[in-house]
This record gives C-alpha cells, sequence and structure tokens, in this order.
C-alpha cells in the first residue's frame, strides 16, 4: 500500500464519516459544521487528483460562502437556538433503506464495468492544467457556452434569492 | 496509484449517505446539506474521471466547475426559499409544508 | 493591434453608435452626437492606421491585407467573408474615412445644435426657428434645432458602417450587403423631413429606382457565383477563371465575364445615378445638406462607381487591349452620354443644390466613360478627387442656405427660397470662409489648370481617352468639361460675385466653425490630393513629383496598366475648356440680375430633358392603371370577393349540420364530458398518495426508478 | 552554490544527509524535514507576532499623542512579553452553555487561517513555501476559514453578543471577498499567472504604477476583510462590547488577538508582493537572499503601518452604508478595473514600456476619476432629495 493510498483512505473515512455526521447529528450548525469537514475532504481528494483548481474553489465556494450561507440560514430559522423534536421524519428507515439499496446498485453496477480497476497515467511534467481550464472555458472550441449559460444561471439565481427572500414589510426600499 | 474504482466507490457512498439525507431529515436546510453531499460526490467522479481519462481533456474540470456554479445557484435559490417558507409559516420542517398538495 | 483585426474592426463604431442611438440616447441630443462622432473618428483613426500600413507594405497589390473566416456552410465547402484591403481599396478608403469624418462633424453645427428649440417644430419638418428674447426685451428669431437631432445621427452611423462595409469587404455578397443597407439608409435619410410631400416621394423615388439597379445587380452576383462558386475578389480574378469565364458564350453574343459585368453595371447606373436611372439623384436633394454630400458626392454614388472599379478585371476579362467589347462600349457610352447629358441639364438650373446634384452625375459619367475605356486607375483617381471637392462643394452650399436661413429668419419673409441662387449674390463678404472653400471646390470641379486636383483627373482621364484613339469619347467629354466649368462658374457669379438681390442676401451669416472646419480639411485635399498622380510625361511638372497613384492603384491589378504617350492635344484641350468655360461663365452671368435674365433657362433643359415626366408616363401611370383597373377591380373584386361571398353560405351551412349532428352528441357529451369525469373519478381514488410532502414523493420515484432500472437490467441488458 | 546562496537549500540537503546518516529512510526523511521547516517558519512568525504587539502599540501611542510601554526594557520592548505571560497565566474560562468542541476549535482555525497564507509568501527568489499555480485563490480560500472561525466563534460562545459580532464580520467578510477576488486577478492578468512567485518576478514595473486603483481597492478590501477601523463594527465596544471574541479569555483570547494583528501584517506582506514587487527592490534580491527577505519585511511593515494608520484615523461606519459601499460601489469598480486592464493589457501589450506604463497608469486613472464622478453625482442627488425633504417637513 502506497502512502497515496493510504493518505486516500483516511481523507475518504474522515469524509464519510463527516457526510454520515451531516445527516445524522441532531444539531443543525453541527451539521452544517460537519458539513465544513466532508467538503474539506472532498477538497483534499481534489489535490490528491491533482485538481489543484477545483481544491482551491472547493474551499472558497463551499466552505467560504455555501457553508457559511447554511449556517446563516440554521441561525435565520429558529427561533431559540435549541433544536426540539425528532430530527427524522417517521420514513427515516425507509430513507435508509433505499439509500443502502441505491448504495449497492451502484456497486453492483460498477463492478461489472471493465474501466474500474483502471490506474491513472502519471501525470505530465509541466501540465499546466490552470491554463489548459482557463482556455477550455472560455474558447470558442471549448465550452465557452456552458460556462456562459451557468454565468446566466448564477445571475438568475442570485436575482430571484434576493426577490423571493426580500421581506417587503420590513425592508427599507420603500421609498 | 489508487485505482479508479476507489474514487467511484468513495462517491457513490457520499452519494447514497446525501440521499440518506435528503430522504430523512426534517428540517428543509437540512435536506439541503444532504443535496450538497450529492451534488460534491458527483464531483468527485468528475474530477476522477478527467484524471485517469486523458488530462488534456478538461471537459470533467469544467463540468465540476459548473456544478459549482450551479450547487451555488441551488443553494441561494433554496436557502431564500426556506427563509421565505419560515416568515410566513413560522416552520422549517419539510413535512409541515404541504398546503400546495391538492 | 494586427492589421486585419483592425480593418475588421473599422466598420463597427459606426453601427454601434447606431444601436446605442436608437436604444439607448435618442433623448439625449449631445450625447447622441457625441457618440456618433466620436464612432466616425474612431473609424477615422482605424482607417488612417490601416491606410498609413498599406502605405508601408511592398507590393501591396500581390500581398494585401486579408483576412477571412467560415461564414455559410454550403454543401460541403463553406462560404467565406472576410476582410482585404488591397492598393485601392486603401486609398477608397482613405477619402471615405475622411469625407465621412467630416460630414459627421459638419452635421452637429447643420443642424444648429446649440440653438433652443423651435416655438412650433414639429418631428418630421426642417425647423423653422425660434423666438428669443435678449436682455433689452428685443425678440430675435434665431435658428432652431432639429427636432430629430438623434435620429440623423444614427442613421448616419448606419449609413457609414454600409460604407466602410463596402470597402473592406473582400466579397461581391457583403459588398452588396453594404451596399443595400446604404440603399435603405438613402431611403431614410431622403425621407428624413418626413413630414415634406416632396421628401416622401423623392425618398419613394430614390429606393425604387436604385431598386431596378440592384436586383440586376443581384442577378449578376448569381449568375457569377453559379459560374464560379465563389464571389470572393481574389479568387474570382484569377487567370484560369477570368480567362473561363471570358471563353464562355452567353447570350446576345455576350461572354459570360461581359454579360456578368453588365448585370453587376446596371446596379453601378442605379446607385450611381446613371443616365438612365439618374432620376433619383436630383430630386434626394430634398435630404438635409450633409445627407447630399454624404449620399450624393462622396460615398454611395461612389460605391457604385467603386464597384465597376473593384470588377474592372472581370469587365475587360475578353478584352484585348484595342477593340472595345460590347460590355466596355456600352459602358463607355452611358458614361460619356451622362457626362454631356447630365451637364447641359445643370446649366439651366437655379436651385444651388441641384445644380450640383446633376454635377455629380455628370462627373460620375466621366468615371464610368474612362472604364469604359479601360483606364480604370483615372477613373480610381478621379473618383477620389471627385469625393474630396464634390464633398466641398456640397457642404459648402449647405454652408450657404445655412446662412441664407438665417437671413430668412431675420426678415421673416419664409417666401424667399434660401437654396435660389437668384435669391443670392454678394455672399462673398458674409461667408468668406465658405466663399473661398467653394470657390477652390468649384475651380477643382471645372479643372482649373495646375492647382487644382480636378483638373489632373480630368486631364489624365481625356488623356487617356485620346491616347488610346477613343475619339467620340473624348470630344464628348471634352465638351462636357467646357459645360462643367461654365455651369460652376455661373453657379458661384450667381452666388457669391456681384451684389446682394435680396434682403435676405444681406444678412446671410457665417456659419459656426463645426461647418468651417470640414470645409477647410476638404478643401486643402480639394487642392493637393491631385499631386499625388500627375502623370510622369507631363511637361515640367512631370516628375518632380512621383506619379504615386499610378503606382500604388495600379499594382492592384496583376499587370500594371500603361500610363498612354503625352500629347500636347487633350492638354490644351483641357486648358482651353476649363480656362474658357470658367471666364464665359463669368462673363455671361456677370451682370444678371433675375431669373428672366438668363439666357439658358430653356425649357427642355429646365425640365430635364422630361424625363421624370416621360417615365411618369410609361411606367408609373401604367402601373397605377394597372393596380387600379386589373387588380383591384378585377382581381381582388370581382374574382377573390365573388368567390369569397359565394363560399361563405356553403360554409356556414356545412358547420351548422355538423354542429347539430355530431359536435354535440359525439364530441362534447361522449368524448368532452366523458373523459372528464372519467378522469375526475380516477383523480379521487389518487388524491391519496398526493400527500404534499416532497420526500415521500422522492421516495416514490426513487423506488420506481430502482424497480424499473433493476428489470431493465437483468431483462433487457442481461439477457 | 553556497549557504549564503540558497540557504534553504544547503540546510535542507545537509538534513538530509546527517537524517540518512542516523538510517532514516529517505522519504520519511523529506518529510521530516518539511515539518521541521514548517515549525521554524512558524516559530519566527510567532516571534514576529509577539514584536507586533508591541509595534502596534507603540505606534498607536504615537497617533494618540502618548508615549505607549516604556517601562519594561528599553522602549517597553519586554511589554509584550509580559503580556504573553499574563495571558496564559489566566484562568481559561469555557462559559456555560457554550459549545464547548466548537468553542475550542474556533481559535485555532483563526490563527492557522492567518499562517496557512505563509505557505504562498515568496520570501526571496529561493525561498518560498509551495510554488502554488493558484496562489492568489489560495488566499481567499484561506480568508474562507477565517470567516468560518469567526462564525464558529460566535455562536458557540452562547452569547447574543458574540453572534451579532459574528454576523456583522462574516457579512462583511464575504462581500469583500468579492472586489479582492477582482482585484486579485489583476496581478493576475499583468503577470499572466497566479502563482506568487510568478507575480513578483513578473513586476519588472511594479503593479501599483500600472494598476494603482487595483492596490487601492485591494487594500481596501483587506481592511474590510480584516475587520479593522474604520470597518470594526463587529467589535464596536459600544454597541456589542467586543463582538465575537467576547466570551474568550487567556490564551484563546490572545489567539484571536494575535492572529489578527499578523494577519495585518501578513496583508501588508501580500500588498507588497502583489503590487509593490515583494522582495524586489533595484536588484538588491539578487545580492543575498537574506537581503531579499529584509526588503520584503519592510514594505511589509509599510503596509502595515498604512493599515494601522488608517486605523486611528478613521470614524468607524455603519454596517449598511458598509455593505452599500461594498455592492454598489466598490465591487462594480472592481469588475470595471479588470475590465479596463484586462482590454488595455492585450491592446498595449507589444508597445514600448513607456506607452504601456503610461497607458495602464492613465487608464486606471479615468476609471477613478469615472467611479468618483458616479458617485458623487449620486450622492448629490441623495443630498438634495433628503434636503429637499427637511425643507417640505420644515414647512409644515
Amino acid at each position: 500500500m502506497t502512502g497515496e493510498q493510504i493518505v486516500f483512505l483516511v481523507v475518504a473515512f474522515v469524509t464519510l464519516f463527516a457526510g454520515l455526521m451531516v445527516v445524522t447529528t441532531r444539531n443543525l450548525v453541527h451539521a452544517a459544521l460537519w458539513l465544513v469537514a466532508a467538503l474539506f475532504g472532498v477538497a483534499v481528494t481534489y489535490v490528491i487528483l491533482h485538481a489543484n483548481f477545483l481544491a482551491v474553489v472547493q474551499v472558497v465556494v463551499y466552505i467560504g460562502a455555501i457553508a457559511i450561507l447554511f449556517i446563516f440560514a440554521v441561525m435565520l430559522t429558529r427561533r431559540d437556538m435549541r433544536d426540539q423534536g425528532p430530527q427524522m421524519n417517521k420514513n427515516w428507515w425507509f430513507g435508509a433503506v433505499l439509500a443502502v439499496l441505491t448504495f449497492g446498485g451502484l456497486y453492483f453496477l460498477l463492478q461489472g464495468w471493465e474501466g474500474m480497476t483502471k490506474t491513472a497515467t502519471s501525470y505530465p511534467v509541466g501540465f499546466d492544467a490552470i491554463s489548459e481550464l482557463g482556455n477550455a472555458l472560455v474558447s470558442p472550441a471549448g465550452y465557452v457556452l456552458p460556462f456562459e449559460v451557468a454565468s446566466v444561471l448564477l445571475v438568475a439565481a442570485l436575482v430571484g434569492a434576493v426577490y423571493v427572500a426580500f421581506n417587503p414589510r420590513n425592508g427599507n426600499s420603500g421609498k | 496509484m489508487v485505482p479508479l474504482s476507489w474514487y467511484l466507490i468513495f462517491a457513490a457512498a457520499l452519494f447514497s449517505i446525501g440521499m440518506f439525507g435528503v430522504l430523512s431529515r426534517r428540517n428543509a436546510v437540512a435536506i439541503l446539506l444532504g443535496i450538497e453531499l450529492m451534488l460534491n460526490s458527483v464531483n468527485i467522479n468528475l474530477a476522477a474521471f478527467w484524471r485517469y481519462g486523458d488530462v488534456h481533456l478538461m471537459a470533467g474540470q469544467v463540468f465540476a466547475i459548473i456544478v459549482f456554479a450551479v450547487a451555488a445557484a441551488e443553494v441561494a435559490v433554496g436557502l431564500a426559499l426556506v427563509i421565505s417558507v419560515y416568515r410566513s409559516r413560522r416552520t422549517v420542517v419539510a413535512d409541515e409544508i404541504d398546503m400546495m398538495k391538492w | 493591434m494586427e492589421t486585419t483585426t483592425l480593418i475588421w474592426l473599422i466598420p463597427l463604431p459606426p453601427l454601434l453608435a447606431f444601436f446605442l442611438i436608437v436604444l439607448f440616447t435618442n433623448r439625449s441630443k449631445a450625447l447622441s452626437h457625441t457618440i456618433a462622432v466620436g464612432a466616425a473618428a474612431l473609424s477615422f483613426i482605424g482607417s488612417m492606421i490601416v491606410f498609413v500600413r498599406a502605405l508601408g507594405v511592398e507590393h501591396l497589390g500581390e500581398h494585401p491585407f486579408e483576412s477571412a473566416i467560415n461564414w455559410l456552410p454550403t454543401g460541403d465547402t463553406w462560404f467565406r467573408i472576410g476582410v482585404l484591403i488591397d492598393p485601392l481599396g486603401a486609398a477608397v478608403l482613405f477619402f471615405v474615412a475622411i469625407t465621412i469624418f467630416m460630414i459627421f462633424l459638419y452635421s452637429v453645427g447643420y443642424h444648429n445644435y446649440g440653438q433652443p428649440a423651435g416655438d412650433h417644430d414639429v418631428k418630421g419638418l426642417p425647423p423653422h426657428g425660434a423666438t428669443v428674447t435678449d436682455e433689452h426685451g428685443h425678440k430675435h428669431v434665431v435658428p432652431s434645432v432639429e427636432p430629430m437631432y438623434s435620429r440623423f445621427f444614427a442613421f448616419l452611423g448606419l449609413f457609414a458602417f454600409g460604407m466602410y462595409t463596402l470597402v473592406v469587404s473582400d466579397n461581391l455578397l457583403t459588398l452588396f450587403v453594404g451596399w443595400e443597407i446604404m440603399g435603405l439608409c438613402s431611403y431614410l435619410l431622403i425621407g428624413f423631413w418626413y413630414g415634406k410631400p416632396s421628401a416622401r416621394d423623392a425618398a419613394v423615388k430614390a429606393f425604387m429606382t436604385t431598386r431596378v439597379g440592384d436586383v440586376f445587380m443581384l442577378l449578376g452576383i448569381a449568375f457569377l457565383y453559379s459560374a464560379t462558386g465563389t464571389l470572393t475578389f481574389r479568387e474570382i480574378f484569377t487567370e484560369e477563371t477570368l480567362h473561363a469565364l471570358a471563353s464562355t458564350p452567353a447570350w446576345f453574343g455576350m461572354t459570360a465575364s461581359g454579360l456578368i459585368a453588365l448585370l453587376l453595371f446596371i446596379g453601378t447606373v442605379g446607385k450611381s445615378a446613371q443616365w438612365p436611372l439618374h432620376v433619383w439623384l436630383p430630386d434626394a436633394m430634398e435630404g438635409p445638406t450633409p445627407v447630399s454630400a454624404m449620399i450624393h458626392a462622396a460615398t454611395m454614388v461612389s460605391a457604385g462607381v467603386y464597384a465597376v472599379i473593384r470588377m474592372f478585371p472581370l469587365l475587360t476579362a475578353d478584352w484585348n487591349g484595342h477593340e472595345l467589347t460590347t460590355t466596355m462600349t456600352i459602358v463607355a457610352f452611358i458614361g460619356a452620354f451622362t457626362a454631356l447629358f447630365a451637364a447641359t441639364i445643370a446649366v439651366a438650373q437655379n436651385d444651388i443644390k441641384r445644380v450640383l446634384a446633376y454635377s455629380t452625375i455628370s462627373q460620375l459619367g466621366y468615371m464610368i466613360a474612362a472604364l469604359g475605356i479601360g483606364a480604370y486607375v483615372a477613373a480610381a483617381f478621379h473618383l477620389i478627387t471627385h469625393a474630396f471637392f464634390k464633398a466641398l462643394l456640397f457642404l459648402g452650399s449647405g454652408s450657404v442656405i445655412h446662412g441664407m436661413e438665417h437671413g430668412v429668419l431675420h426678415t421673416g419673409n419664409h417666401h424667399v427660397d434660401p437654396q435660389d441662387m437668384y435669391n443670392m449674390g454678394g455672399l462673398r463678404k458674409k461667408m468668406p470662409i465658405t466663399f473661398w472653400t467653394f470657390l477652390i471646390g468649384g475651380f477643382a470641379l471645372s479643372g482649373f489648370p495646375l492647382v487644382t486636383a480636378g483638373f489632373w483627373s480630368k486631364d489624365e482621364i481625356l488623356a487617356d481617352a485620346f491616347g488610346h484613339g477613343h475619339l467620340a469619347v473624348f470630344v464628348t467629354l471634352a465638351i462636357a468639361a467646357f459645360l462643367t466649368a461654365f455651369y460652376t462658374m455661373r453657379q458661384i457669379t450667381l452666388t457669391f460675385l456681384g451684389e446682394p438681390r435680396t434682403e435676405e442676401a444681406k444678412h446671410a451669416q457665417e456659419t459656426p466653425w463645426t461647418m468651417t472646419t470640414p470645409l477647410i480639411v476638404l478643401a486643402f485635399f480639394a487642392v493637393t490630393y491631385g499631386w499625388v498622380g500627375i502623370s510622369e510625361h507631363f511637361p515640367i511638372l512631370g516628375g518632380l513629383v512621383p506619379n504615386w497613384f499610378h503606382d500604388f492603384v495600379g499594382h492592384t491589378l496583376a499587370e500594371v496598366p500603361e500610363a498612354p504617350e503625352f500629347s500636347w492635344i487633350p492638354l490644351l484641350t483641357s486648358l482651353v475648356v476649363a480656362l474658357g468655360g470658367l471666364a464665359l461663365g463669368y462673363l455671361t452671368y456677370r451682370n444678371v440680375k433675375s431669373v428672366s435674365e438668363d439666357k439658358f433657362q430653356i425649357p427642355l433643359l429646365k425640365n430635364k430633358y422630361y424625363f421624370d415626366e416621360a417615365y411618369n408616363f410609361l411606367f408609373i401611370r401604367p402601373a397605377y392603371w394597372f393596380a387600379e383597373n386589373v387588380v383591384y377591380k378585377f382581381l381582388d373584386k370581382g374574382v377573390i370577393d365573388g368567390f369569397l361571398h359565394a363560399f361563405g353560405p356553403f360554409t356556414q351551412g356545412t358547420g351548422s349540420a355538423l354542429r347539430n349532428y355530431f359536435d354535440l352528441p359525439v364530441i362534447n357529451r361522449a368524448i368532452g364530458d366523458g373523459s372528464a369525469e372519467i378522469t375526475y373519478w380516477f383523480g379521487g381514488k389518487l388524491r391519496g398518495i398526493q400527500t404534499g410532502r416532497v420526500q415521500q414523493y422522492l421516495m416514490l420515484a426513487l423506488v420506481t426508478f430502482i424497480v424499473i432500472g433493476a428489470a431493465l437490467y437483468f431483462f433487457v441488458f442481461a439477457a | 552554490m553556497s549557504f549564503w546562496n540558497d540557504p534553504l537549500k544547503v540546510a535542507a540537503d545537509w538534513l538530509l544527509g546527517v537524517f540518512t546518516a542516523w538510517g532514516m529512510p529517505e522519504l520519511a526523511a523529506n518529510i521530516l524535514i518539511g515539518f521541521l521547516g514548517v515549525l521554524i517558519l512558524i516559530s519566527i512568525l510567532m516571534v514576529l507576532d509577539i514584536g507586533l504587539v508591541w509595534v502596534e502599540r507603540k505606534v498607536v501611542a504615537r497617533f494618540q499623542d502618548r508615549i505607549g510601554p516604556n517601562r519594561l526594557g528599553p522602549f517597553g520592548l519586554i511589554q509584550p512579553f509580559a503580556d504573553i505571560i499574563k495571558l496564559m497565566i489566566k484562568e481559561d474560562i469555557t462559559p456555560a452553555g457554550a459549545d464547548k468542541v466548537v468553542y475550542n476549535i474556533a481559535p485555532m482555525l483563526s490563527m492557522m487561517s492567518v499562517l496557512i497564507l505563509w505557505a504562498v509568501v515568496p520570501l526571496a527568489p529561493t525561498i518560498l513555501g509551495v510554488d502554488l499555480n493558484i496562489g492568489v485563490l489560495y488566499i481567499i480560500a484561506a480568508g474562507a476559514i477565517g470567516t468560518l472561525s469567526i462564525i464558529m466563534a460566535g455562536w458557540s460562545s452562547n452569547n447574543k453578543y458574540a453572534l451579532i459580532g459574528a454576523f456583522r464580520q462574516v457579512a462583511v467578510m464575504i462581500s469583500f471577498e468579492v472586489p479582492m477576488l477582482a482585484t486579485l486577478l489583476i496581478p493576475t492578468i499583468l503577470a499572466g499567472s497566479m502563482g506568487t512567485a510568478a507575480i513578483v518576478e513578473g513586476q519588472d514595473i511594479w503593479y501599483v504604477l500600472l494598476a494603482p486603483l487595483g492596490a487601492l481597492i485591494f487594500l481596501v478590501a483587506a481592511i474590510a476583510e480584516l475587520g479593522r477601523a474604520p470597518f470594526d463594527l463587529a467589535e464596536g465596544e459600544s454597541e456589542l462590547v467586543s463582538g465575537y471574541n467576547i466570551e474568550y479569555s487567556g490564551m484563546k483570547f490572545g489567539m484571536f488577538y494575535a492572529g489578527e494583528l499578523l494577519h495585518a501584517f501578513t496583508f501588508g506582506g501580500f500588498w507588497a508582493i502583489l503590487f509593490f514587487g515583494g522582495y524586489r527592490f533595484f536588484g538588491l534580491e539578487k545580492v543575498s537572499p537574506f537581503l531579499a527577505i529584509a526588503v520584503l519585511l519592510f514594505k511589509a511593515f509599510i503596509g502595515y503601518w498604512l493599515i494601522m494608520w488608517v486605523r486611528y484615523t478613521l470614524l468607524r461606519i455603519r454596517i449598511d452604508h458598509m455593505l452599500a459601499f461594498n455592492w454598489k460601489f466598490l465591487t462594480p469598480l472592481a469588475f470595471t478595473l479588470i475590465m479596463v486592464t484586462a482590454l488595455m493589457n492585450a491592446l498595449l501589450s507589444g508597445t514600448s514600456t513607456w506607452l504601456y506604463v503610461t497607458g495602464m497608469f492613465l487608464s486606471n486613472v479615468l476609471v477613478a476619476w469615472g467611479a468618483l464622478e458616479i458617485a458623487r453625482s449620486y450622492s448629490r442627488r441623495e443630498r438634495e432629495r433628503i434636503e429637499g425633504k427637511r425643507i417640505v417637513e420644515a414647512g409644515h
């Protein structure tokens, strides 16, 4: 077992454990913080995969913005700061069964695939993945259209979110 | 070297965990947390396929980035909806938000 | 920046200005003209950079700036569009950029920017003036700002875009696109004061007349494309293609190349207002003066000639160098005839702008005639010098009119036509800058020897005609040149010299700097541009300055055309006709006080050989008759309406039967209500699973997905 | 290659020799050396941090027309050590009702978010932790962790002042991250790389000359990111007592405090690296790496001093003003500036240096002037609206 495998296993188990805590812990702020841990684990996975840019963007976008938004939302939607009542709905056991079934099904499907045991070729020395990625994102021969569509989606989401969450009763825009 | 299967199984497991969260949590915010886990597992797959295929083809990373954008949009709109619902209904329990059933 | 990139960018600023003004800034006059003039300046700077770079390239003819992109997939190849600047393109770009920029600048002053809004000005009519009260309580009438100021600049921007597109394009299709954009703008701009019926009619006339030419041109393009499979100039003008075209026979005893060239030339006849499609140009003077200058002097009509020069290799593909081909004969005839014909009309016109309009037609005829006899460098040279001095003359006449309008406002007598030359006189003292620049322009137009640009270009055409033995053309053109000098001097004498004939002329005033600056700049070029094309064989002066223009533009073609041997006859002819015409004009009109004393008010000339009336009788009246009697009364009222009237009752009967015996019982009861009841029943049974709980839906969806997926996997893929 | 030219390499080689001679496998030895390097860097930083306490106190005293610490040691130099000892022996309180784990992790994260920044600081041409090809994004990522630490601290303290302070601070930090990221892209565009080392190497002309406005926006965003005056409403003593760290005492508070000081200094350093040529100073860096470090530290101190100057001179700004300032002014300005910079860079590349520098500088000035004009006309309208309202009110 090489060092990389050990690192991967440690990261994977930490991430999965954090993921489990996200969906099971009673305290929602803790759940959000566990989510941060899980997302950080994923970021480390990206580093192992040599996708440095993705790793940093993962930290910036997910941890720096999305997780913080979650914590804000959790705090804004609780009248007092304690969690009461059950955190699982009454069908949770069925959800668990379905999740296990999904995992089993995916595992089963993957097993039959010949690309499964593939190992990566060594990472090319001096390969500048970031310039490649930048070019791919904005060159007409690459993915400029999906990229632009994604940016339009972001703007739409931004406007929509502001509109939906804006409370006209105590908003200060009433001129 | 880590074989591709490890990544795929890791992602599948994370996906299932996220799905369990989506299916079972009562709190709408927690459901969104589960969705984030599922999206992340997809991204792991995308990055892994990029690395294990031809690294000069950037489709995997490009789409991982687009998933980031979609996730950000989804969280923004989702949380705005949750807050908006909370404001009018004083609850964020998904089961109690069932006004529109009939 | 890459030169080719720059060329791609040149047409864009005016287009951008058009959209910006139309969409955003049309409420702000200052913003609109800033954007428009700024855009013109950007294009101007870009063009100058390209021009200077073009000068620095050795053998630009063989290695022009060109760049093309795939545009339209046509089966297994692409239709490519692109830009091309070769020596001809560079020279044309040079004068187009300067004149367009000057006209933009001039329009600011012409439309009275900075003046108050008029008292009762309405959109669609020229401004009437505004009453202001000064600090002493006196009321004055001053010029008022154009009510549709922004709109004018938007149109100008679109027009400039069309012209630049035409100049830089490397293929006939984008050239035609620019051509048609200009046609549209010409329509919009001539009809700019759409409140005036005459302007509306003129706009429609211009549009329809040029359309006749354009249809033929499009035919020519289609023929060319089907014959060669390409519209790119440099692909057409290869030896093989031209040879193939020249040796393919077509109809009327012409070769394919000749026929194509002829069809394309008809487009030019429309655009450059050659006989017999010349009738729209004088009427187009209904538009504001910058438009007249822009369309009818500097750019659009030049575009027609430019297109013929571009297509020159095609025109001469089957020419052996001596005997003119059918097409060339037609071209030469139309050109020479138009030159003479329009010049005679110009002699009898009293409207300052109309004289210039006919003069333009005449000068364009010069160029066309030169092309017809194969002297394309001379044609290009005259095209450019003419653009400079004619733009100068038009802008000068606009300045005169503007000054006269000032006088009209002063006296308040609105019955005085500020464009009638017999209302002017003695303006040289009131408007010195306008006078001197107009004088320069007029002398250049007349071909005043040695100093003016017009002399050199005109002389070259005459020399070519004489040197190659086309005596008929030579004589016609010489007479036309004489008439040109004559009516030019008539115009100058009537307008500027002598004493003021009316009260209004006494109160005319010099125009603002935005109008005079372009005049001065253009006057500079009207004089100096001729010096770049002095023939080496010219006595004394020849060789002092290298004949740069001939070298530069001549290299557009593979084989540089030979300049004709020097001969005294054409030189003396042009000296005599120019000076003689000028002198005669001055002497004849020196003491003319009113219209009645004018000896050349011959009805035939005054009424432009009755061409408008003839066309009216030949085409317009029959068209009206056909529309009224055949289409309206017979087809519409009789056939179509009769059919409809019969059809109505029949349909009604069928419909009512269908309704009573089919629709109500079968469709409504059985199918309509029945399906609703079934759906309702099912809905009642199924509403139980509709809990409104998202997660239960999701679970159900997943269960379904897993079941179907598993079933598919095991029974379909695995089996 | 001598110790004076490339000290890091020489030391590492020497240590590797020693360790392998002890019978250690090479991989383990390399990892150990890496850890040692990090340890040494952090130790030096912590010592520097202690010095910063003294600097800060001295400088604030000067700004407030006092003398500052002057009893312990020459110029009061021993004073910070006394402070540290005091913090260490203080009782370490964890409030009842606090979320213990989160409460204890928060200060560590806060300190960590600052320290990991130094991994990408190019101290000298040869001395650089990691030459990440995404260096400038890494700065933002580290800032994200800082944000997290603050909200963790504020929430886990179970104190409403702390929570409100944390909310404010986090709102400010994630807002000002946007213009900061935008201005970070300007050196990226100019250098053609996101790596900090490449950005320093690219600065034959200091980028502050090419993008003065970018440097200014970066400084403003950095101060907001730090939560220092005039953007220190998260601690606003008069309203919130002390903000998110109100419940912390002893060394945990010390970590927040030290983290903040070091953060300010670090941003001074990044300002120098991104816009003032980093360790470069007329070829001095080529003489010796130690001189290069000295140059960088000197520049960082200038940036730090500027941040202090601002802090002790300006008044606190209200939160909504501040967010409005960010979203309505700074962010659009930063984005405009990126576009203008990219455009000018593309247009002017390949022209002479003088033209390039002048063009870039003038375009920046033009953008700044335009922005100020827009802001001025907006504020004039606003003022007229309010004054008009007052007049109407007075009429009644």
